[in-house]
């Protein structure tokens, strides 16, 4: 499961969790969903350190974020 | 009785009758005037009698014609000078509850140098002045806003024209109670002019003040009232 | 206070304690004469009686407050005078689309405008045909003694459960504010379950309540189960009287405070051996057009009297549907005398003999 | 990952279905909030939400509790209505400025006044939304909208309204702060601010209003960067971001 995972058919694509990203490894895909919106996507899993920051600037509430369970 | 009696009470305690019959019958032997000091009511003010009191030689000191039924506080000129002459017997009629005992706090003054009795009209059929708590609340929240001492209690047990003579004993019944509560004396009874001569015998020895009904239309008047308890409803 | 006992009530107090009696704990109001004793009553007897009230900061926002109690399940009430009912129409509006009940008092006043505090009945349109924008229909009552001020206050808070729907109780100026004696009913009122109130869901799913349906067909469904619904109620809650209908040559119909009028008129008429009935309409919408037209079957004219410039006399003219003429009778800012009605009927008598 | 732990995921005060808004509205992030604030303080079962007209009109379809859908700019008197019906429930209204600043001024500021026990979530974002972009009672001077075409002045269409600063001047006011969304330290301070609000409100001490300075970049023409870009440089400077009431206690 990735860390950061998108409800793709409900993103607007408005570029908010890619512009606060700190660690800039979320961008808009090439594809287009059904609504007509390139939806975000994760493009580096290594660089995420699931701060959820995306999740917290998405305002159609379309981003689950996880992260490893530390022993 | 002093020349200057001022009759507040309740909402409904029946002030206006009263006022305006004291004062037809106080008009037989001096004059006499009636002031309409009601700023709490819209309706059935004894200011709507005014062309009856002249006719009968009642002075009535109301508003200015054109704001009789403005729905303002307006207060009837002429007050102060006639409280300070002696030629004239005056009846104040006052607003409702405490809150129309409010206009009579800006006369003070006057009043406190005036020979003068504040005098409350009780009925007890009334909802806040029921029972002898609500008596002596009603005559201390008077007190208060008018900032005056209560001289006395008229008794005016009545349901309008449907009271009967049991309804008068067992109200007044209540007055008196509460008038032993206040230590105050009760100065008189009011009793429905055309069953006065019928119920006298049965009265309690107190000047007895006889009510022709004047703030009433006739067709109000009618004892028996149209209700669908008497008349089937039909659907 | 025990249920035998009489007393002597203004008829906006006898409103305020009727409606404590008719189960309801909530007002919202704000002044205007001649309808204040009812927000001055309950001001008193609401907290002794546990609930709430609260002044308004305006009839606006009143029928609002009247809105978010009736959609949190309680049986609540305001009352105004016309231009403050005026100002609570889309109010009205909302809460009948949203089919809550609520029970609102007109003590009309002389209008338009600020027109005057006298007593007035010319809020009819106004409450029978509508008031607020769109389809909807509100039960009207009308009383014509303090007796029935607090009878058909308590019915109005259980015609109101009954449909989901407002209710009004419509007097004029001086009904408000003469007196009568009254008994006032002993019930415990049984409030109906509201499953739909929102209350905070507590186990079940939301509740919503809303008036919004952009989709067309959406809306006219809504309308359409709005009106099943005033159908109903106008096969079940049409209610009148009659006084001497059975050979009336002249039928009176007044109600309120002038059917009282008219029926000392009418019975000064048969005194006088004209052949004068009263029929007087309890609901003034839903209108009793059939118990109308069986009244004024042996009439040779019908007088409507009312203290309007003519409103009912409309709703009159629609259920006599031509049959026999329909004259009309109206004062403004004054109650006519039966003196006035009698010559009427005398006028009339005199024009069919 | 074999075993992994929620760091987000969506609140269930929020029914599972997609959203009018535009894209980069802020309404939906304050929505969220709201939602996010209720589930988080348990009272899902306790809450009734009272929506308004604009954009904020669905409010009542998003959130998963009871919700009111009233008319315009009356939801504070429709929220009193409740309150006093159901005094231990969360009651709250959702507001734009329009609804609230205009039409509901009164309304507002007499729940204010009497220290209603509600919360007022107002959504600043200086333009009519739903009607297709009019001036608001907060538009900027200067801002251009349909009806202010030339651009907002003060001869012809008067000041942008503050709303904060009036109502922190009523002692019925028990908790007022202004917040916006602009980045994300400033929606974490605006969750906590509505979280006091809310905490106010169940403590019983009066009535909290949280203002939420909002991008709408459809109806200003700016993308979603550039227009939470705007809220920070344009609105801020108007509309100064703070707390300006906070009762003992909920601080």
């Amino acid at each position: 499961m990735a860390k950061v995972s998108f409800l793709e058919e409900r993103c607007k694509g408005c570029g908010l969790c890619i512009a606060f990203c700190p660690k800039d490894c979320l961008e808009l895909a090439e594809s287009l969903n059904s609504q007509g919106y390139h939806p975000a996507t994760l493009t580096d899993e290594g660089k995420c350190i699931s701060c959820a920051i995306c999740a917290r600037m998405c305002p159609d509430v379309v981003i689950e974020v996880v992260r490893e369970a530390r022993r | 009785m002093q020349r200057v009696l001022v009759l507040t009470g309740g909402f409904g305690s029946g002030k206006s009758e009263l006022a305006i019959n004291l004062a037809l019958s106080l008009a037989q032997q001096q004059p006499t005037a009636l002031v309409d000091l009601d700023i709490a009511n819209p309706y059935f003010r004894s200011r709507e009698a005014r062309h009856f009191l002249a006719e009968h030689g009642v002075k009535a000191v109301v508003p200015r014609e054109e704001w009789l039924d403005a729905d303002l506080p307006i207060l009837s000129p002429g007050l102060r000078s006639l409280l300070r002459d002696s030629q004239w017997t005056v009846v104040l009629d006052v607003g409702g509850d405490e809150i129309g005992a409010i206009a009579l706090g800006s006369f003070q003054a006057d009043f406190k140098a005036v020979p003068h009795q504040l005098l409350m009209v009780v009925n007890p059929y009334r909802p806040f002045t029921r029972d002898v708590d609500g008596i002596e609340k009603m005559c201390r929240e008077i007190e208060g806003t008018s900032r005056l001492t209560m001289h006395g209690l008229i008794s005016n047990p009545n349901l309008g024209q449907a009271t009967e003579l049991e309804h008068l004993l067992r109200g007044h019944q209540i007055v008196v109670q509460g008038a032993q509560r206040l230590q105050l004396p009760i100065l008189g009874l009011g009793v429905l002019a055309d069953r006065l001569e019928e119920w006298k015998p049965a009265l309690p020895s107190l000047p007895l003040i006889p009510i022709n009904i004047h703030l009433l239309p006739e067709w109000l008047l009618r004892k028996k009232q149209t209700s669908p308890k008497d008349e089937s409803i039909k659907k | 206070m025990s249920n035998t006992e009489l007393l002597l009530m203004k008829g906006n107090e006898a409103i305020g304690e009727a409606a404590i009696r008719g189960g309801c704990r909530y007002f919202f109001g704000y002044p205007i004469t001649p309808q204040s004793e009812v927000l001055e009553y309950l001001a008193r007897r609401l907290p002794e009686a546990g609930g709430a009230y609260v002044q308004a900061e305006s009839e606006v926002s009143a029928i609002n407050m009247v809105f978010g109690a009736a959609a949190a399940g309680a049986r609540v009430m305001t009352a105004s005078s016309s231009p403050g009912i005026s100002l609570m129409q889309e109010g009205i509006s909302y809460i009948a689309s949203a089919q809550l009940p609520a029970v609102i008092v007109n003590i009309m006043r002389g209008s338009p405008g600020l027109g005057g505090i006298q007593p007035s009945q010319a809020d009819y349109f106004q409450s029978t045909k509508g008031g607020g924008h769109g389809d909807y229909r509100l039960v009207v009552l009308a009383p014509s003694t303090v007796q029935e001020m607090i009878d058909h206050t308590v019915m109005a808070f259980e015609i109101a459960e009954k449909y989901c729907t407002p209710v009004v109780v419509f007097a004029d100026g001086m009904m408000g504010q003469m007196m009568e004696p009254v008994i006032l009913p002993d019930i415990e009122p049984v409030p109906s379950e509201k499953p739909w109130a929102t209350t905070g869901m507590q186990g079940r799913g939301p509740n919503i309540i809303h008036t919004l349906h952009l989709p067309p067909d959406q809306l006219e469904w809504h309308n359409n189960r709005l009106f099943e619904k005033y159908h109903q109620i106008e096969a079940q809650e049409k209610r009148s009287l009659e006084y001497f209908t059975d050979d009336a040559e002249i039928l009176v119909v007044a109600y309120g405070i002038v059917s009282r009028v008219a029926r000392a008129a009418v019975e000064k008429a048969r005194e006088a051996g004209v052949k004068a009935g009263l029929f007087r309409p309890v609901t003034l919408w839903p209108y009793p057009s059939e118990a109308l037209v069986k009244a004024a079957g042996k009439a040779r004219k019908v007088l409507v009297v009312e203290v309007s410039m003519g409103q009912m006399v409309e709703d009159v003219r629609l259920a006599i549907n031509g049959r026999v003429p329909v004259e009309f009778y109206g004062r403004i800012g004054q109650v006519p005398t039966p003196e006035e009605i009698l010559n009427k009927i005398t006028q009339l008598i005199a024009e069919v003999a | 990952m074999a075993e992994t732990v929620k760091v987000y995921s969506r609140p269930k005060t929020l029914i599972d279905k997609p959203w009018h808004f535009c894209p980069g509205c802020h309404h939906g992030i304050a929505h969220r909030l709201c939602a996010e604030v209720v589930e988080e303080m348990g009272l899902q079962e306790m809450t009734v939400g009272v929506g308004s007209v604009g954009c904020g009109v669905f409010s009542y379809e998003y959130f998963n509790f009871d919700g009111i859908g009233p008319s315009h700019g009356r939801a504070p008197a429709v929220a009193t209505g409740v309150k006093r019906v159901l005094p231990d429930r969360l009651v709250f209204t959702y507001q734009g400025d329009g609804d609230l600043a205009a039409i509901g001024t009164t309304e507002m500021v007499h729940a204010a006044v009497r220290g209603e026990k509600i919360t007022i979530v107002f959504i600043n974002n200086t333009v009519y939304g739903m009607t297709g972009g009019q001036m608001a009672p907060t538009t900027l001077m200067g801002q251009v909208t349909t009806t202010s075409p030339l651009g907002r002045e003060a001869k012809q269409a008067g000041y942008p309204i503050r709303v904060c600063e009036m109502l922190a001047t009523m002692e019925g006011a028990a908790y007022v702060s202004r917040v916006a969304l602009f980045n994300p330290a400033q929606v974490v301070k605006a969750k906590k601010s509505i979280r006091k609000a809310f905490e106010t409100q169940m403590q019983g001490v009066g009535f909290s209003l949280v203002e939420i300075l909002s991008a709408c970049p459809t109806n200003w023409g700016l993308s979603p960067l550039e227009a939470a870009k705007y809220v920070e440089n344009n609105l801020v400077p108007v509309f100064p971001l703070g707390e300006f009431k906070v009762p003992e206690g909920v601080k």
